[in-house]
């Protein structure tokens, strides 16, 4: 083991996936020589060439193009978008092409190979757009896989079982704790599986879910709500595409209670779907409405960012209005 | 010294033709070598996709099937380009480029099942008729949203390139589908990472009612080839001798210098755009039937005949024989059952996850409960 | 009043429109002479001329930037997306640049005018790319202002409020009743306001909420259901985006039972939203839990669109287990 | 007869340049009318631009601001161009314009209010540093997502052509934004369209790391205009009278021909990418030296001694006075409070609908809650 941050972990993982299968190729803006503008490339192109590492044009959508072309070929691309704020030009791609060319071709062709890597969210000063947390876009789109790390050790593993997946799968980073989530690594290969949910604390009052980096906030509110004598069953979802609803299902018939907590936008965001399938499932065992802590329904903001976001007091005081409900 | 600027007048785009109308060749014209059984082949397959397009447009107008496309026009165009190519090369298509498929070999059998949507199309009935692909053949499936195969065609050849493999892609696009993001973004890739690809546009006049005046201001999409750095040449697409001439050089540096290489090839959609088309309210038939004067069929058969490779007997009992096998294959795979069920949530994935599979089990009961409203899978449960 | 189908609504208000403003201006592709692939702008070009009625080259991202800098210059841009399938492309500069164009600049600039239209849905054999219904996609989004007529009606009187809306809108047609849709419909102007919902039954044991083509097999589950004595609300919600909360609100209050249809697959479609606001809002007046009869989670199928799709007899199924809950 | 490619060689463009380094103009050239006052103008905003640029990447290092981003090497390309045109034409900009908005008349304090995000920022302090954008002075709001104000250019000058104005836009992005979907798309549209705007392309060198030669293999830009049937020129982006004559010809004929028009300004990006770049990872600081000698400012300013409308006195103040001016602006100018907290509901419609209201009504309570977490807002509610 060793202490590496997510973007050390990310950089581990790649460099793990294309030493064991020479097929895997990475691609993205800037992520050739200079090792990307967060460096989670670095030192790739020296170690596997120029053909295997490389910078492409600027163009979301021929990248993610090329990517799917690649990977329909058998490659195994690892395409960065450099900002998830920045994906919306490969929307048709990923959701038109990606998501639908097995089913379309009626499995004569895929593109089990590929694997988007891109860095989201907010706290970091980004503004409008560099700062999006883009997930839900994605989630209703059958065909995909969504996955979101927290940790370095999930980063890694989650990681190399996304670029292994036989089904692409988009791979969101969380750049606020890039290097400040710092955690024990194994330096040897190893995966997570996409699709399970991982219990990380276990509780009685109220199930918190969250991903990402709003686990840190979840995991804050819980610590405060636990010194009024609350007991959270925290929840950390990791995949959103398939999303681990037995996990999510246990956990609120014990509690009775479910706060989902993202930062992206209210409306339209995945806790709608979560805090949907979960009413229906868990219906009589349901205390206290569903709640969601989310980002405000407006673009993300620069100058009162911290009011925006769904910080740790905002969870905290829904975690006692769920309770008290 | 003065500021000045330049214009498509810099840029003086040839066509390259070398068959005139009576299939003549223009002395002095260097045209790639073809043997008389390739010849025999490539118009054979023509003249079948002519057969196969007016039997299905008739058989879209009797109701028998939903929609249908034809590639009548631009047969020299799809059979020149797509001859010059191996068969380990990947052809990554629009969807009027039925002859080239035809050329690979697929079966009348494979073009019904495509288009009836039953259980034995390769697509699992999953697209509407004219979308076919076929492994086997190195024919990657049709998809409707245009230009998206533009930057994969790039990706696709960048792969062949990585993997060693002695193959390219072959890569089909409409006069249209060039003023997507799209193109520009799978162009420029294609010359930078240096992919052995052939673009071939099929500039046919039209992309559905609107004209290529209202498509671009430019020569053509010859003209842009030049700004990516990538070798480009205007064929004559209605002269099977120039297509065919064009692609065999065009292959060949795309694989000895891993390059992407750019054909235009001019032609004609001289049918409507789609079976849900009436190109009256937007064209002349003046328009129509001068270019019906060019037709490439014809073209190529003053040749072949010129060439002693071919005669009017053998036409007319080819174009019999293909009539009545496309009567006689339509008949009999438009009986066969849509897929089964299960389809509906195969592939959506390698393996149907839980909620799907959940989807599926109450589907299956809910149609247990309505069996005659749902005739096509309450019998097969 | 005069007899129109939905398609002949659209075009008389397009054609009021653009006799009312002559900054009114219609762009896309095949629009013009040809009056769009549906005939939805027939005769326009004739009576206003090319310069306000034009083809626009092929390019979904070109259209949406060209009619977003049209509208900032303040004229009054209708986009035609000839299918909604095909509006992905455009989904950066509707999602990036439309919806974040007057929040980014302070105010100081803003896309006012800018509407898009296209048509949406299934039910016609047109497979995965020509049966799309991507509202939720876009419903993700603050700044946009997202509607789905079901009526001639509706879409005369909701499509002249979003051309005069001061925010950009995203109007959906519903292509499968384009023809088959018809009523009475006033030649005069109108307008029906954005972010009501319609009441268009009354009941007492459920509530029944869809929108566009959707409603014709919630009123037919609605007709079997009332065979059966279970008393139907029906909520016709027309716009998504900001959508009705209260009058669903009070609804459901009276009702203790909903049921949300939408025609798109159901992981993150927008019947994920309403219910988790309405089991929030309604939580001690919920009977049963609040269902979904929605597309499957796959792409949209061609050979058995009728097993895929959320018929009346689901619907109808989806009532009954509601009510007996 | 035979099938021949075009290449980039059948195209060459040669660079348009009148002024050599030592501020001569090359005899014979052509170049714009020009007066002493509007060139004095013209290079006192570049020198305002260069100062602005050095101070506020200082205030970066200093931690006073997040970001910054300099137009260090290419204020001729900007200048030159800006200065061709009327203040009511529309300038849309990438982001790295300051030169133009500086001549168009924005202050110094609108300067720093922007990249202060305070309560005075014309944005309302919703962008980073150096999205700066004022109606006032028809300079359209700067996006971060590259390449979108392409086509957004083109339907602002059709809105012009149509209103019957007499004005056209002004329309900049970079060598990388060119590899975007959306230029493809605007120059297509700009063209067949018919839509006054001249597009300045500023060829740097650079997108963050990526140099031209990953960015494309053809030549340039200017060598995709003349694909779009768009007239097209590349001029020196160092020489501000290239720049300038270029541009006045430019936009002369896009209002007299309602047409769009192509300039490629060949410069280089002097400094990092951003503060948040470090380009010791991708590029040699012999060949930024090589660069910094054709600094254009510098270039200039021999001109104008030459022609006896600057002296070294007057450079040495006018930096003092503008280095002591930008500085005791900042000063002033990043004490202002953040925008209200209503602000952060306000302009996402033109007036906040229900829900935003009730979460801000709820934003409002929380912020009463705990007033020390929020300090910006909880004592102004
Ligand atoms: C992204 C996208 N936009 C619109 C359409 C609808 N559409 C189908 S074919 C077509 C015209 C294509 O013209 P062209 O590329 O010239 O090909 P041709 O039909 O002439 O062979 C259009 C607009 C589509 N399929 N995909
Ligand atoms: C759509 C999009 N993709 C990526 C980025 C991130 N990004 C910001 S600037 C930049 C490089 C731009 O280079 P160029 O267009 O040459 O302009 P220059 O900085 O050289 O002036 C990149 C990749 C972005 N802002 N938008
Ligand atoms: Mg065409
Ligand atoms: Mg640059």
């Amino acid at each position: 083991m060793a202490k590496m941050n997510l973007l050390q972990a990310v950089n581990s993982a790649l460099e793990t996936a294309m030493a064991d299968n020479d097929r895997v190729v990475c691609l993205g803006e800037d992520i050739g020589k200079f090792g990307g503008v967060f460096r989670a490339t670095s030192n790739l192109q020296e170690k596997f060439g120029r053909d295997r590492v490389f910078n492409t044009p600027l163009t979301e959508q021929g990248i993610a193009g090329f990517a799917i072309g690649l990977a329909a070929q058998g490659a195994v691309p690892v395409a960065e978008i450099q900002f998830a704020d920045y994906i919306f030009p490969a929307f048709d791609q990923i959701v038109n092409e990606a998501a639908k060319f097995r089913y379309r071709s009626g499995n004569e062709f895929d593109v089990a190979g590929l694997t988007f890597r891109t860095p989201y969210g907010g706290g970091i000063a980004g503004g409008l757009y560099h700062s999006q947390s883009p997930e839900a876009y994605f989630c209703h789109t059958p065909g995909l896989k969504i996955v979101v790390p927290s940790t370095p050790y999930q980063a890694k593993g989650l990681l190399l079982a996304a670029i292994r997946d036989p089904n692409p799968v988009l791979f969101f980073e969380p750049k606020a704790i890039y290097r400040a989530a710092i955690g024990e690594v194994p330096e040897e290969d190893y995966e997570i599986p996409i699709g399970k949910a991982e219990v990380t604390e276990t509780g009685t009052d109220i199930t918190l879910l969250a991903w990402g980096a709003q686990m840190i906030a979840v995991n804050k509110a819980a610590a405060m709500a636990r010194a009024d004598g609350i007991s959270c069953e925290i929840i950390d979802l990791r995949s959103l595409l398939p999303w681990d609803v037995e996990t999510v299902v246990a956990s609120v018939i014990k509690t009775g209670r479910l706060l989902v907590s993202h930062e992206a936008c209210r409306t339209g965001g995945f806790g709608a779907e979560i805090a949907t399938e979960i009413q229906e499932r868990c219906f009589l065992y349901l205390e206290s409405p569903i709640s969601r802590v989310t980002g405000m329904d407006t673009p993300y903001p620069l100058a009162l960012e911290k009011e925006y976001m769904a910080d740790h007091l905002k969870i905290y005081e829904a975690i006692k209005s769920s309770v008290k409900f | 010294m003065k500021a000045e600027f330049i214009t498509s007048a810099n840029l003086p785009i040839p066509t390259f033709s070398v068959l005139n109308a009576d299939g003549v060749v223009s002395p002095g014209a260097e045209i790639a070598p073809l043997t008389e059984a390739k010849a025999r082949k490539m118009y054979s397959d023509m003249l079948f996709t002519r057969v196969l397009d007016e039997r299905m447009v008739a058989a879209q107008r009797q109701g028998r099937l939903s929609f249908y496309l034809t590639c009548t026009g631009e047969e020299a165009a799809v059979m020149g380009t797509a001859a010059a190519f191996s068969e380990h090369d990947m052809i990554m298509g629009q969807y009027r480029e039925q002859a080239a498929l035809r050329f690979r070999g697929f079966t009348t059998k494979q073009f019904m099942n495509q288009m009836f949507s039953n259980e034995l199309d390769l697509g699992k009935g999953r697209q509407m008729p004219i979308h076919y692909g076929c492994r086997a053949l190195n024919f990657m499936t049709i998809s409707s949203p245009l230009g998206t195969q533009i930057p994969q065609a790039a990706g696709y050849a960048y792969g062949q390139k990585l993997e060693g493999k002695d193959a390219c892609t072959l890569c089909y696009f409409g006069d249209g589908a060039a003023s997507e993001g799209d193109f520009h973004a799978g162009l420029n890739m294609a010359a930078v990472l240096k992919c052995p690809v052939v673009f071939v546009a099929r500039n046919n006049g039209y992309a559905i009612s609107t004209p290529t005046s209202e498509q671009f201001a430019g020569d053509g999409i010859a003209s842009r080839g030049v700004g990516y750095g990538i070798k480009t040449i205007r064929v004559d697409g209605n002269d099977i001798l120039a297509t065919y001439t064009a692609a065999v050089a065009a292959r060949a540096m795309a694989l000895a210098n891993k390059e992407p290489v750019l054909i235009e090839t001019m032609s004609y959609r001289l049918g409507a755009h789609s079976t849900s088309d009436d190109p009256s309210g937007y064209r002349s038939r003046e328009e129509e039937d001068k270019w019906r004067d060019k037709d490439p069929i014809n073209r190529m058969k003053n040749w072949l005949l010129a060439q002693g490779w071919w005669s009017e007997d053998e036409e007319k009992s080819t174009l019999e024989e293909y009539r009545s096998e496309v009567l006689a294959t339509m008949k009999s795979e438009e009986k066969h059952p849509s897929p089964k069920l299960e389809e509906l949530i195969n592939d959506v994935y390698d393996v149907p996850p839980a909620h799907l599979q959940a989807q599926y089990e109450s589907l299956k009961k809910h149609i247990e409960l309505y069996p005659e409203h749902y005739p096509a899978t309450s019998g097969r449960l």
